[in-house]
């Protein structure tokens, strides 16, 4: 219960270049600045006004029963958007296929600027690299402990040590585990499994975050301290959608808000509420 | 993206470390497999070993005629020696003719050869071939040698005056290929067996991974950041399996051999340090070969982007 | 969206001996009385007044650090009980304690009159058979149907298959997933996965229910239509336990709520609401 | 609790095909393990049936003084084929065995046989036994005979009248006791391999299912009832592992062995129609037992409550 906390430290300042710890601009160490750019220069997914577009998106898993069907989705360079539905109405799908773990059946996509269909394979880890996910059932590595976790987004990007040995710790007290450091992941609450996913998914600054139901685990007390560092992160330039349940949370944030009702798009609003009173 | 060494090891030995049910799993496979191949090694040296024991007993008879030229003899035995396909000829008189007659032949009722009233056994050299496979080729050469007819003990059949037990021979030679063959398709079975057993293993290591790399995949790991753990892992495994076979055909090799040795004194069972080092030598780099292969297949099946 | 839907259509009574799929008791078709007596006749748990007792109960996974302490509940057969509290705070522990996935450092724990701890190991299947438990991560077995894994606890207690073909699609229409009788849990929505595990959870309606977080993937609406079930089922006899971090859900059931704090019972309320106003 | 047979059967097939790779796997295992078992049951029969062949030839030769008492003879002949060690006695007079002489050992020089002036060869009686084994025991017993001393060759030295190539005998012996020891070594070797590479992928296929073994507990699953579809998967596999490689050994069997047998028509090397049911039950019944075995081993380790 620490999110509140983990602000205040990130604040003071410790010579670390995230922008969003913060609501003000840090120092940034010369040995430092070299690793941070933010937006990365020379970076996968260029800075395009234009950060998702989606054209009739239809994805059938079986015949006659579509996860989505023609979606249309213009998201810009810096939104914050809710995509809210009931439980199987298409949320994750639609999120899969912005990370290409799907093909969609028929429509296209493209991410910054990129074709995401028509994308050779070996340049997919390339397009991941840039995005930042949490998984909805987290994804976390099994064998390695919450740590390792976050530093193997690092490690496959090619970063040093030494930048993953003050990041990866940092990105832990953001999300209010600093002291699981070394737990592996069925050492950890489901929460906790849920704030290493976070952790993993913004901790090398991508320019678009995905996070599929990110507070499905968490009490409300965490829950905003989570949604308020994704504002932070999203203040700092990132992209940021978000598949969720948490009616409090899409009402009290008043962003755009994506509805998808049976795989179809049925509202699509700025500073949005959850809808749907019963 | 730069290339990170220390990464990739570190990554392959607390791997190996964390999942040591598989790896231990894939150790065994791959220690009892080159066993095996290690095994059927030996046992080929050890025969290829007694083969050539064998076949160094083959070689050429020339008789020769009572009362025949000795100079002639010289020339002939002389043109004979200079072959390059001939190790050493060797002069029997008529008189050592019938020793070795009564010695090895006879040996059991010499009294038959005492009943002889003269020697009828002729002179002969003895022609031995640096590779008795020639046989047959040296014969002929002998047959053309102009010496031959003047000397030889039955100018009418010239062949009789040659003895190379062409039926031994043919059926000697029959015998080793068979035994050859045998061994080598035991090898290659042994050997297929083992590519089998290991690809397997390294199968099932991936298949209870397979969430593992997914993840790694989503989180934007390319192939080779995903395969070279992997690779390096098999490679490890190899290793350590090299080195149990190793180790456990010195044992056998130093406690069981002499024994056997003993056992069978007129077999030549030894397998001497230079082709046990090539065995050793052939072990370990199979075994890496067969894992780095054994890997790469079972990752190319499973690791499509 | 159809819990709604299941349960007007379990009204409707298909001869389906659920007594709490509707509001009104079902006439028992003859062949299936035997099948479903509730309480079941000779089951492990007898009906005792006191269905969970727990007493000076704490867990060290680590030393220093202990997911609890010093806990002492008493409940009653046939209560309704949330448990609440910040995420890392013990919740799942309690659960994992009461199933006996784990034993409780120090403490004693007695679950209808058994006692938990010394019970012999080959007894604990039987404890188990009788406490239906869905889990945070739902646990589905990946290797079956929906159908498969909810006929799976009914084959462990040995039911005829013809039990097993009238009650899962039962079960399966109750939590709204009539659907997808025939589908792998990889198939399914996070939502549709949790469901499954509810389904297969109160299948062989067990005295005892325990629920981690089992709303965490389904939106407000389903999330009702789940509760209104588990209420019924209540109804019936069957005593349930929810960890649940859902403020709005316990807020609106006012149920008796047990509020954990860093692994200590920091509150045990009848009636309660979620608390922590923020 | 009624136990649900048609459950665990389901239940079984049902695991084996849907998780193909590691059932697939442990088919492979144990196809390979028990071929190679296979292999080596059939090579032990083969060597069996060569030594006993050559085992056949070994027999006892009295001699028999020349104008020895034919009655005397007889009564000799006669004690001896009573004997129950024996299988045949044969009478073989001076001219047979001049003639055997000169056809065999003097084939090549059978001019020196024709110089003789007189038959110096015995007659002889020449004795054969049930079990080559037993001749040290059975020339004991002639010896003891009264008739012996009467017509044996040279009453001085009785032990000079009786031929049994002592020597070859004991080297014989040695040769086959190495063989069926190395043998032995060598299936036990295999069986133990076998072994070892079983557990090993029953061990990793329950690796792989931890997480289903677990859910299954906390279902309220009993031992038994995540044991046994194990368990039965193992004995399917097994059986097809088994039949794979009976199948294969059939083939070998058919196609093979006829060419070896042209090729080295004077060894012995059929493998019958009973020795090769009774190697195919041998398979079967092992094999299963392995899979049994190895299920049950494994299964301890992973499934404790
Ligand atoms: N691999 C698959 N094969 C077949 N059907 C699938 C597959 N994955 C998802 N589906 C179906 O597609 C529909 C949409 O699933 P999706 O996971 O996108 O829902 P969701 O909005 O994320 O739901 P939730 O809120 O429950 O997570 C569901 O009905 C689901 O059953
Ligand atoms: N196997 C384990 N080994 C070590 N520590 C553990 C283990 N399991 C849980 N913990 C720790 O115990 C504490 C309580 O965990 P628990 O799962 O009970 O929390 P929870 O209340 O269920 O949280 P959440 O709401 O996030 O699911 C956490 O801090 C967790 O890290
Ligand atoms: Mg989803
Ligand atoms: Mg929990």
């Amino acid at each position: 219960m620490v999110i509140g906390r983990g602000r205040e430290t990130g604040a003071n300042g410790r010579g670390f270049c995230y922008h969003y710890a913060s609501g003000t601009a840090l120092p940034v160490p010369a040995d430092e600045s070299r690793a941070c750019p933010r937006p990365p220069s020379g970076s996968f997914l260029e800075v395009m006004p234009r950060m998702i577009h989606m054209r009739n998106v239809s994805k059938y898993y079986v015949e006659d029963k579509p996860a989505l069907v023609d979606v249309d989705v213009e998201i810009q360079s810096g939104e914050f958007v809710f995509i809210v539905g009931h439980s199987g109405s298409g949320k994750s799908t639609l999120i899969r296929l912005l990370l290409r773990e799907l093909l969609p059946t028929t429509g296209e996509i493209v991410i910054a600027g990129q074709d995401v269909i028509r994308m050779k394979s070996w340049k997919v880890p390339y397009l991941r690299r840039n995005i930042g996910c949490v998984f909805q059932d987290f994804k976390l590595l099994p064998n390695k402990t919450a740590y390792e976790n976050i530093a193997f987004a690092l490690e496959v990007i090619g970063k040093s040590r030494h930048v993953i040995r003050t990041q990866v710790p940092e990105v832990l007290r953001l999300v209010g585990l600093e002291d699981k450091i070394d737990s592996y992941p069925d050492e950890l609450s489901g929460g906790e499994q849920q704030r290493v996913s976070i952790a993993r998914a913004f901790v090398n600054r991508p320019p678009l975050l995905l996070a599929d139901e990110p507070t499905g685990n968490l009490d409300p007390q965490t829950s905003l301290g989570i949604m308020k560092l994704l504002e932070r992160i999203n203040k700092t330039g990132t992209t940021v959608l978000i598949a969720t349940h948490d009616r409090e949370m899409v009402d009290t944030m008043r962003q755009r808000v994506i509805a998808l009702e049976g795989g179809r798009m049925i509202r699509d609003q700025d500073r949005g509420v959850y809808g749907y009173v019963d | 993206m730069s290339i990170n060494l220390g990464y990739f090891i570190r990554e392959s030995v607390v791997n190996f470390r964390r999942n040591w049910v598989l790896s231990l799993g894939a150790v065994i496979t791959i220690y009892l497999s080159l066993l095996l191949v290690g095994v059927s090694l030996a046992t080929s040296v050890v025969v290829t070993n007694i083969v050539k024991s064998v076949e160094e007993k083959v070689s050429i008879q020339i008789f020769i005629k009572d009362g025949a030229n000795s100079s002639d003899v010289t020339s002939l035995q002389n043109a004979v020696a200079k072959d390059d396909l001939v190790k050493s000829v060797r002069y029997i008189s008529k008189e050592e003719a019938l020793r070795i007659f009564k010695e090895q032949t006879m040996k059991e009722s010499p009294e038959i050869v005492e009943q002889l009233e003269d020697n009828p056994l002729p002179a002969s050299l003895d022609v031995e071939l640096k590779d008795p496979r020639n046989v047959e080729q040296m014969v002929v050469k002998i047959k053309a040698n102009p010496d031959f007819l003047k000397v030889c003990d039955r100018p009418d059949k010239p062949e009789e005056s040659l003895k190379y037990s062409e039926q031994t021979v043919k059926k000697l030679f029959a015998l080793t290929n068979i035994v050859r063959v045998v061994l080598a398709a035991f090898i290659g079975m042994l050997a297929v067996v083992s590519l089998i057993f290991i690809n397997n293993a390294i199968r099932l290591a991936i298949y209870a991974r397979r969430k593992e790399i997914g993840i790694m995949r989503l989180v934007g790991a390319g192939n080779w950041f995903i395969r070279t753990p992997f690779l390096l892992e098999g490679v490890i495994q190899s290793l350590i399996g090299a080195a149990l076979a190793i180790a456990t055909l010195g044992v056998v090799r130093a406690a069981l051999m002499p024994r056997i040795g003993e056992a069978l004194p007129f077999l030549p069972m030894s397998v001497n340090t230079t082709a046990s080092l090539q065995i050793s030598a052939v072990l370990v780099v199979s075994g890496v070969l067969i894992g780095l292969v054994g890997a790469a297949f079972a990752l190319r099946r499973y690791l499509k982007v």
